[in-house]
């Protein structure tokens, strides 16, 4: 029986995550947790000179949903303006992940990424 | 006594019918919450349909039955803990605010600066954070008995722990939510005694699972849930009268006085002094339909089934590849099991799973600092009740070996 | 609207089909505890036996549908008391929890030596004790805004009592218990912010009965019982996102933390911060069943069905002998009649009343400082709901007659 | 239909009680209420010589059960010793109201003047 969420897809990004590791010189660097499942994060990022998304990377455990749509965004919100990203939410990376509906128990799994890519976005600003 | 027949007891349980994806439901979250047999269900709609009116102070027929059958629910929980009378039965909302209640007014008022107040590494949040705060707020030490690596209590770290004579309480779980461990209660109570400590037991765990008796135990509190032993959602206290008769109250409002001015109040007898408010009236007659169907059963029987259950559980896990259990042997725990996965994390495991209709928990089970203490993160739990069979642990099990086959690396 | 069908109503509350000594039940008891629609018992017996698990954290299919169920019926009573959003409504015991809830954590952290708590002579011993106990531990003043002879609050008394910039909080009901009278409450609010006052507004009798919206009454906190309006034992407190957020937590234990640690613990987001271990999950979502009946009935057509039981029967009841009302005319108040009688005693009016399968309620009402405001230990109160009409009223005058002929000395 | 409750006999108690009054030169003297429903009384008794009841008189307001026991318990009492009363407790006014049985939210009311007689007994012993 396939299931949604275990898609080959999304298994293929857990088992093998795009852009894993530690940026260098970073503009962001976020580490963020889950504190009822223990899934962490550890997002570093540079922007260009626009501001744009220059290049995401991340490190951390968790689960498929967690993992999968970490290595999902780091491609998905290269190039992007930071209003772009601090839009985005969590029907975004339900249509990231393939269109499915994620259940209440999966949100904070599935967001945890972006909470930390925005963090440090708002983070920047700040500063 | 006859032999169990789980089938029979299946049939009380009608959400046992249901099919979860296509197949048929395999219940293994009873520790969180217990699925309600036939009885409680009925009870509800009979009182509902037949005579509900609010409790107390009411002198028609309708408020008199719903009285006579709430107050009737306190006896039956008495009687099902062994408490020598039903005054000592407060209805609270959940086990949660029964530990509240004891941390808020016999903490309140028994626990100062340089107090000691102990509780243990295997501790649910409710049983841990009422008393951390409370020791914030007094300027009181909070200590902790330690876990065995093998997932016990360590009963000579608490002897230190009271040597000393500042220990003022000792608030403890009779069985772990995590690691199914059954406590040495009568022991520690003894213990706690002897340096004289008051000792608070949070029985949510052995209250629905195992034959609980407070005199024998000679506890001084004991706190438990409803909704864990087939009942809906009520709470229970239970404490020595003495004790309870000398807190102040907890909330104020209707039920709890015996007497109202502008300026001053007088409270009422207990239990009804820690009863603010109308209760939940027909929950609290289910809960009494639950005691007797739990009696029906035998306690005796049901922790025995449970035994075998998690016993045939633990050997069934271990064929599982990678797959590392929590806490003690088979014969010293309840039907509790937390396992890891070195393949899966626990999300996984329990999405995957329901995927074949097992409902499984993941998490850190409101237990923080105990999977602190062994290092993981979060644990994925089956746990079994009255209604659970080997057939379950199979489909478990078998489950299990897919959950391997799809994210093994 | 449509003219009230009051027998297509009655239709869907089961237990009104009863009969009490061989008479049809004649329920005039709604003010303590309201009778349960059908779709509310049904609504139990469904979460039981379709789909019941753990709300909250569960990755499982009932887990999940549970869930949903039960934040859906947060959103259900949101929009019913068009709050601003779900977040803001926190599930209780009862509005007795509710109330004590806000004193306890507002209150503690904002109440100070010499400042003014604000009630009402007519408050419900749960809108007062809480407030006058929070006055003793604070060392600050309890001030009562007086009720009139005809049983309305005196405006002006309020204003004085808010003249001076001390008074720091409002509680007030929104409707009587036993005067039935409305309060006028967006007039209230108003003069209590301008005075820079917070309000709690207990509205236990008032939501169940009128249209009730906390953002055109400017509310701070609002208070109120599902069990008064059809749903189980369920309390709600709404508060303003801002209050709740800056208010520490209440009941510590499960789902209320964010992360504990042995010695420190960090607290989840509202409404969770404040519901602390399982809440009483079916009963919360039959309240959002209890919630979508009332509001297909439309709670104007509910007030106006109301209105004009509450005036035939005053009309009614004067004309028994002896008998005398408390509070104001009809048009000032929702379906509340409280009165005595020079030849019996309110307990001797309630049981023959009874031998009639009439149901009324006798003694204080837990508003015992009201009661002697006027001089009466004790009341009959007769009060109605969606599901009474006018034959209910004269089985109640003719019962009441009967009382006359047997008890006039 | 006569009630169980409503007897004649209790009404006649009702409307016309025995030893209404304050007794004089009283060795007991006790007030009591029923917070509940407001019920109270005013009870005065003697002793004779040997500690036994002689005279009791009470007044009050009250319901019909309250009243109506009230008035019975005055006669019931006399020439009992003072242990025989503090044993006393609701079977036995229940026998007394003619073999009814009382549901709980009448046993205060019932009860009333029996715990006021009880009451000064034990604070004539203890003075
Ligand atoms: C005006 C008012 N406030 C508060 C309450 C307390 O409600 P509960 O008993 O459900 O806590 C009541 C109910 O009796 C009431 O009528
Ligand atoms: C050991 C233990 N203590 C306390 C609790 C709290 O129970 P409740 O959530 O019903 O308040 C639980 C339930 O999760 C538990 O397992």
């Amino acid at each position: 029986m396939p299931s949604d969420l275990y898609r080959e897809e999304l298994l293929d990004h857990y088992r093998d995550p795009q852009n894993y590791g530690v940026l260098p010189e970073a503009d962001i660097d976020v580490r963020l947790n889950n504190a009822t499942c223990g899934d962490t994060i550890h997002l570093t990022a540079r922007l260009d000179d626009e501001g744009r998304i220059a290049k995401v990377m991340f490190e951390g455990q968790g689960c498929v949903v967690s993992m999968a749509s970490a290595s999902m965004l780091t491609e998905e919100v290269v190039g992007k303006r930071r209003e772009e990203v601090l839009a985005m939410g969590l029907p975004d990376i339900e249509t990231m992940l393939g269109g499915i509906r994620l259940s209440m128990g999966r949100v904070k799994c599935a967001t945890l990424a972006l909470r930390a890519l925005q963090q440090g976005l708002k983070e920047t600003e700040e500063a | 006594m006859s032999p169990w027949d789980v089938e029979a007891v299946r049939a009380e349980f009608p959400i046992l019918e249901r099919t979860v994806h296509g197949k048929p439901v395999v219940y293994l979250d009873s520790t969180a919450s217990a699925q309600k047999p036939r009885v409680v269900i009925e009870t509800l709609r009979k009182v509902y349909t037949d005579y509900y009116a609010n409790v107390h102070r009411g002198i028609y027929t309708f408020a008199e039955l719903s009285t006579e059958a709430y107050e009737g629910a306190r006896e039956k929980v008495a009687r099902f803990i062994h408490a020598p009378e039903a005054a000592e039965v407060v209805f609270t909302r959940n086990a949660t605010e029964a530990l509240n209640l004891v941390a808020y007014t016999w903490g309140e008022a028994n626990i100062g600066a340089g107090d000691r107040i102990v509780v243990t590494e295997m501790e649910h949040h409710s049983n841990l954070v009422p008393w951390q705060q409370l020791a914030q707020r007094k300027g009181a030490e909070l200590a902790f008995v330690p876990v065995t690596e093998g997932g016990e209590l360590d009963l000579d770290a608490l002897r230190s722990l009271l040597a000393d004579g500042k220990a003022k309480v000792v608030a403890f779980t009779l069985m772990s939510n995590v690691l199914g461990t059954i406590t040495p209660a009568a022991e520690i109570v003894r213990l706690a005694h002897e340096a004289g400590a008051t000792t608070v037991l949070d029985g949510a765990q052995a209250v629905p699972h195992l034959p609980v008796d407070v005199q024998a135990l000679d506890a001084d509190f004991l706190a438990f849930s409803g909704h864990k032993m087939g009942s809906p959602g009520v709470g229970v206290l239970w404490g020595r009268r003495a004790l309870l008769e000398a807190m102040p109250p907890f909330l104020y409002g209707g039920d709890m006085i015996l007497h109202v001015e502008k300026y001053h109040s007088e409270w009422n007898e207990i239990p009804h002094k820690f009863e603010a408010g109308t209760p939940p009236i027909a929950e609290t007659i289910a809960l009494g339909a639950a005691v007797d169907f739990l009696t029906g059963l035998g306690m005796e029987a049901v922790h025995q089934h449970e035994q075998e259950l998690v016993a045939y559980a633990m050997k069934r896990l271990l064929e599982v590849e990678g797959l590392h259990i929590l806490g003690p042997s088979a014969e010293k725990r309840g039907g509790v099991v937390a396992f890891w996965m070195d393949a899966a994390h626990p999300h996984d495991i329990a999405a995957l799973l329901d995927e074949e209709g097992v409902c499984v928990r993941a998490g850190h089970h409101c237990a923080e600092p105990l999977h602190a203490r062994y290092g993981v993160p979060a644990t994925a739990r089956a746990s079994f009740y009255v209604y659970n069979r080997p057939q379950d642990i199979d489909a478990l099990v078998a489950a299990l070996q897919r959950v391997n086959a799809l994210l093994r690396r």
